[in-house]
């Protein structure tokens, strides 16, 4: 359990942000940690759709229940959190 | 929380409003200007062990000239921006005034050949040394810690760029009527190897080498600018006067008018160094250390000045006196 | 615009000052005239500043404004109201000299 | 009349080189304060500055023009423009004072390294006039504002802006530090005059009294339009140096300084002038979009002249034309919704006529920002507030101390840029910004950014309040919205129409 930073660029939004999570939390953690500064503030929700995590410059998604401390990211590092459709 | 205390309008910059009485035009826009005392390790918002870092942190803030708050001096004259340029432009108009009307007089035709050679040798090469007065003056200025001291520094280099502007001017004059003494041509020559100039040319060569704000300030200030006006100034003028060339002693006086507001400025702020022990002995010290170069600079020159026979003492007996007159 | 055209913008050749608005500045569009016989002079007023243009070369002269404003006038008094210019610039005694060396 | 004309005596009084005796020439002029671009002297010499002027020139010209100036002022001080201005109108004024009138200042001993280090006499002579030039703006930006001290707290920032580490000025103090302060005397004169001053003060001094005068504060636009006439003078200084430098085969380090400056003082205009123009300044007054300013000025004119000078648009010329329609966007979305961290009040510039102006002005900035917009603006119409503020920073670029944006909605390109540099990761907003750390890593590596700050524990307590407490900015300085959310109103009318049809 500690405290981590990571950099947030968030799908539809303007501007990275800082959100800190913990080495515990999963890769939907993340996600609803990175959601909270921008969906319903800049970004509207997309109900039914779930958010994803990948690193920047990649396709795949992180697994969701992979946890910050088993995904080797370096303190600060920039992820994508991306809108997927239900059907995916 | 209703203890937040909302700030409300005040009469002046929050910096300057604890104070009792209304600031002047020169407070609101002269004091506290620099930002690079904020963070002691870093001046410069870059990466804190930068060239341009250490060198403020050595040069400005680790010098031994000691105060515990520099952004209190003030000029006494308090000279501004706007009231530079109306004083001097007055002062310009003066000084062009009296190039035309001794022009006009045919002034040059007048003077004796022996004595515009020696205005060659002994006035136009000059030039070299308002500029490097121009130049210590702008390094003082740019390295001091408090904004009210830098500006002192910067207007005293446009003040020596106005000296060496109005030799310039003069070197061309006297080259149109003496077009055989070599004005305009031989006044670096003069400056790098005439023994006359030599003394002053260590000086200042040193003077402008040296990076301490404290040394630099105290040696170009109290040494090395009484000295240059006492010699190439006041008795240069002198001896122009019994020479039969009025317009120069006219002209240095015009300039010592300047020197004059230098000097007011310098007594006030050795007057706020003296307020910190130690500082007496450090800039005796200095000032030992200097002094011999600027009196061999003036022996040098002086002694070449024509019919001034005492002018090497009164220079030195004068520097003197400025720094007896200061505590010094 | 897109970025195309945007990016030709610095395709011209237009040289001369950027005149503060009043008297002066007239009294400059009226001497670019004069002083450049057979050049066209391009003034876009933009209230606060005034474009005065040529092409390649514009040269003004002391002699010429003097007489536009029926008043004295030297050359480097241009400055009070010289906010800007477009060009390199040459100044003289008595004329200024806006140009580009190279023809785009 | 029997004076002598300027040109009869001004190269004497630019014959000033002499070589020293009695120290080494690279003790009277240490290489990394005068340039350590190996050149003599003797090279220097052959230095010839275009816009030639004297001292008592100088003296008289600048008296005028403070005579004008002043005058205007005193003429105008009852004419209540201040207390009548939009308040948009007022947030233009305290951005620029506070960002700009000590910088101003500081540029006096940009000019004084300069006059005392350049081994060109020609540019010492001219750099002496500069360095009174920037006092003069130095004391003319703080003297006009102080009138409105008293009536409006933010004002106080046009003096205290400098001293704190509010995000924008620490981003200022970056970009200005690195240009100007912190650089030797040649390479000043193609970075702070050559690059920025023919470039992009034209922007603000003058692009910004075209607005100010058709929003008819005309006590601003005589000040800032008369401050330019000064720099098109000394921002003249550079332009020879660098005929110097490639006549000497430098051309590729002359190209670097430029490429290095020019990119910085585009971001930082992005984020102080962008905004101002194309949302504070109130619809009716706008002369032009900020894009078309930066078309007409940087562009058109100071792109022109550099290519006349014989350099290269820079390597990112086309990152750069894209970003002109983009970057600011984000910058005014960051600073009117991180509000409460600036000294002035956002003006949102988002009704449905500024969206038209806007969308007219950018094709498809509905489908980007005005999607990001819509959001921020059903949360103030549903009186949802605490959804219109923010509860994490951004991160910010480790180069430009700007926050990393990019184009949201349909048009997403929102990007970092990484950079692992001994063992830490920074973080940058583009291509460019990233290149120019990796010039000279060791003018920036060790520097904080404010975020750097915040994740070290140097930000108590770990929020807004200590966040504003660290940037020294207090309740009745810090800003909220210029209109107080009047704007609102329309869009609850609108809404209202849609439910009665």
């Amino acid at each position: 359990m500690a405290l981590f930073p990571l950099t947030s660029n968030f799908e539809g939004d303007f501007v990275l942000q800082l959100v800190p999570v913990d080495t515990e939390n999963t890769m939907d953690e993340v996600a609803a940690a990175a959601a909270v500064h921008s969906v319903g503030r800049r970004v509207r929700d997309r109900p039914g759709h779930i958010l994803r995590v990948r690193r920047q410059g990649s396709e795949a998604f992180l697994p969701r229940d992979m946890k910050v401390a088993e995904a080797g990211f370096m303190p600060t590092e920039t992820v994508e959190i991306i809108w997927q459709a239900p059907a995916a | 929380m209703s203890d937040i205390q909302i700030l409300k309008p005040q009469k002046t910059w929050s910096h300057l409003a604890a104070r009792r009485r209304k600031p002047s035009e020169y407070e609101i826009v002269s004091t506290n200007l620099h930002y690079n005392d904020r963070d002691a390790a870093s001046p410069y918002e870059l990466d804190p062990g930068m060239f341009m870092n250490e060198w403020y942190k050595k040069h400005t803030f680790d010098t031994a000239l000691k105060h515990a708050d520099w952004n209190a001096f003030r000029d006494p004259d308090e000279v501004v921006y706007r009231t530079y340029n109306l004083m001097q432009d007055g002062q310009e108009t003066y000084v062009f005034g009296l190039f035309n009307q001794f022009n006009e007089r045919e002034h040059d035709k007048a003077l004796d050949p022996r004595w515009a050679g020696s205005l060659g040798r002994l006035y136009a090469p000059a030039r070299f040394l308002f500029h490097a007065l121009q130049m210590a003056s702008a390094y003082v200025g740019q390295v001091s810690p408090a904004s009210t001291l830098t500006n002192c520094n910067y207007f005293q280099m446009a003040d020596s760029l106005r000296w060496l502007s109005h030799t310039a001017y003069r070197t061309r004059e006297l080259a149109l009527a003496f077009p055989d003494q070599g004005f305009g041509r031989d006044e670096r020559r003069y400056w790098e190897q005439d023994p006359v100039w030599q003394g002053f040319r260590e000086l200042v060569e040193k003077a402008l080498t040296t990076w301490d704000w404290g040394e630099a300030i105290v040696a170009l200030s109290l040494v090395v600018k009484p000295a240059v006006e006492e010699a190439v100034l006041r008795q240069l003028g002198a001896s122009a006067r019994h020479n039969g060339d009025t317009l120069l002693g006219l002209l240095t006086d015009a300039q010592l008018i300047d020197a004059d507001r230098h000097r007011r400025w310098t007594a006030a702020f050795v007057a706020m160094a003296l307020e910190t022990t130690g500082n007496l002995e450090l800039m005796m010290a200095w000032i030992a250390c200097w002094a011999p170069l600027a009196d061999r600079a003036i022996e040098a020159y002086c002694g070449a000045l024509p019919d001034a026979p005492g002018a090497a003492d009164a220079a030195r007996a004068a520097t003197r006196d400025i720094r007896r007159g200061l505590g010094l | 615009m897109n970025t195309a055209v945007l990016g030709q913008a610095y395709r011209n050749n237009l040289v001369g000052p950027v005149m503060r608005a009043g008297d002066l500045a007239q009294a400059v569009i009226e001497a670019a005239r004069t002083d450049n016989p057979g050049k066209d002079i391009f003034v876009d007023d933009k209230r606060a500043y005034i474009r005065i243009h040529a092409e390649q070369e514009m040269i003004l002269r002391q002699a010429t404004i003097e007489e536009e404003l029926g008043r004295p006038f030297r050359m480097n008094d241009l400055e009070v109201d010289l906010s800007s210019f477009a060009g390199q610039i040459e100044s003289g005694d008595d004329s200024i000299r806006f140009y580009f060396v190279k023809k785009l | 009349m029997a004076v002598l004309n300027r040109m009869d005596w001004y190269d004497l009084a630019r014959s000033t080189n002499w070589t020293p005796k009695y120290v080494a020439e690279d003790e009277l002029f240490p290489p990394k304060l005068s340039g350590e671009f190996g050149l003599p002297l003797t090279a220097w010499e052959e230095y010839d500055e275009p816009y030639k002027q004297t001292y008592p020139e100088y003296v008289k010209v600048q008296r005028e023009k403070d005579a004008g100036a002043y005058s205007v002022k005193a003429a105008l001080e009852r004419s209540r423009i201040f207390e009548n201005a939009d308040p948009g109108w007022k947030s233009v004024m305290k951005a620029h004072y506070g960002a700009i009138a000590r910088g101003e200042y500081a540029a006096a001993s940009a000019e004084a390294r300069m006059m005392r280090f350049s081994k060109a006499p020609g540019m010492r002579n001219m750099a002496t006039l500069g360095c009174m030039d920037e006092i003069r703006h130095g004391q003319m930006q703080l003297y006009f504002p102080h009138e409105h001290v008293a009536k409006d707290r933010q004002m106080d920032w046009a003096f205290k802006a400098y001293d704190t580490n509010e995000w924008a000025m620490i981003a200022a103090r970056h970009f200005f530090d690195d240009i100007m302060m912190t650089r030797d005397a040649i390479s000043v004169s193609i970075m702070l005059t050559f690059s920025f001053e023919t470039g992009f003060t034209n922007m603000q001094f003058l692009g910004l009294a075209a607005d100010a005068a058709e929003a008819g504060d005309h006590t601003f636009a005589n000040l800032i339009s008369s401050i330019q006439t000064d720099e098109s003078r000394h921002a003249q200084i550079g332009g020879p140096a660098l005929k110097v430098l490639i006549a000497n085969g430098q051309k590729q380090e002359a190209q670097k300084r430029v490429d290095i400056a020019l990119w910085g003082a585009w971001k930082l205009f992005s984020v102080l002038t962008g905004p101002i123009m194309d949302y504070y300044t109130p619809l009716e007054h706008r002369k032009q979009s900020f894009k078309e300013f930066m078309e007409e000025w940087i562009v058109a004119q100071f792109e022109r002249a550099l290519t006349d000078m014989g350099l290269d648009l820079p390597w990112y010329w086309d990152i750069f034309l894209k970003d002109l329609s983009e970057t600011h966007h984000g910058m005014h979305m960051g600073s009117y919704y991180w509000r409460p961290t600036v000294w002035w009040n956002p003006s949102a510039g988002i009704t449905p006529a500024e969206r038209d102006w806007l969308e007219e002005k950018y094709p498809g900035w509905n489908d980007t920002w005005g999607q990001c917009w819509d959001v921020i603006i059903d949360n103030v119409v549903d009186g949802n507030m605490a959804k219109a503020y923010p509860e994490t920073l951004p991160y910010v670029c480790n180069m430009c101390q700007l926050p990393i944006l990019g184009t949201p909605g349909k048009g997403w390109n929102v990007k970092d840029y990484p950079l692992e540099y001994q063992g830490r990761l920074y973080h940058f907003g583009s291509e460019v910004d990233r290149w120019v750390f990796e010039q000279e890593p060791e003018r920036y590596a060790g520097h904080l950014s404010i975020v750097d700050r915040f994740l070290a524990g140097m930000i108590q307590p770990m929020n807004l309040e200590g966040a504003l407490a660290y940037m020294n900015i207090g309740p009745g300085e810090c800003g909220d919205d210029a209109h107080n959310y009047a704007w609102a109103e329309v869009y609850r009318a609108l809404r209202a129409e849609r439910k009665a049809v």
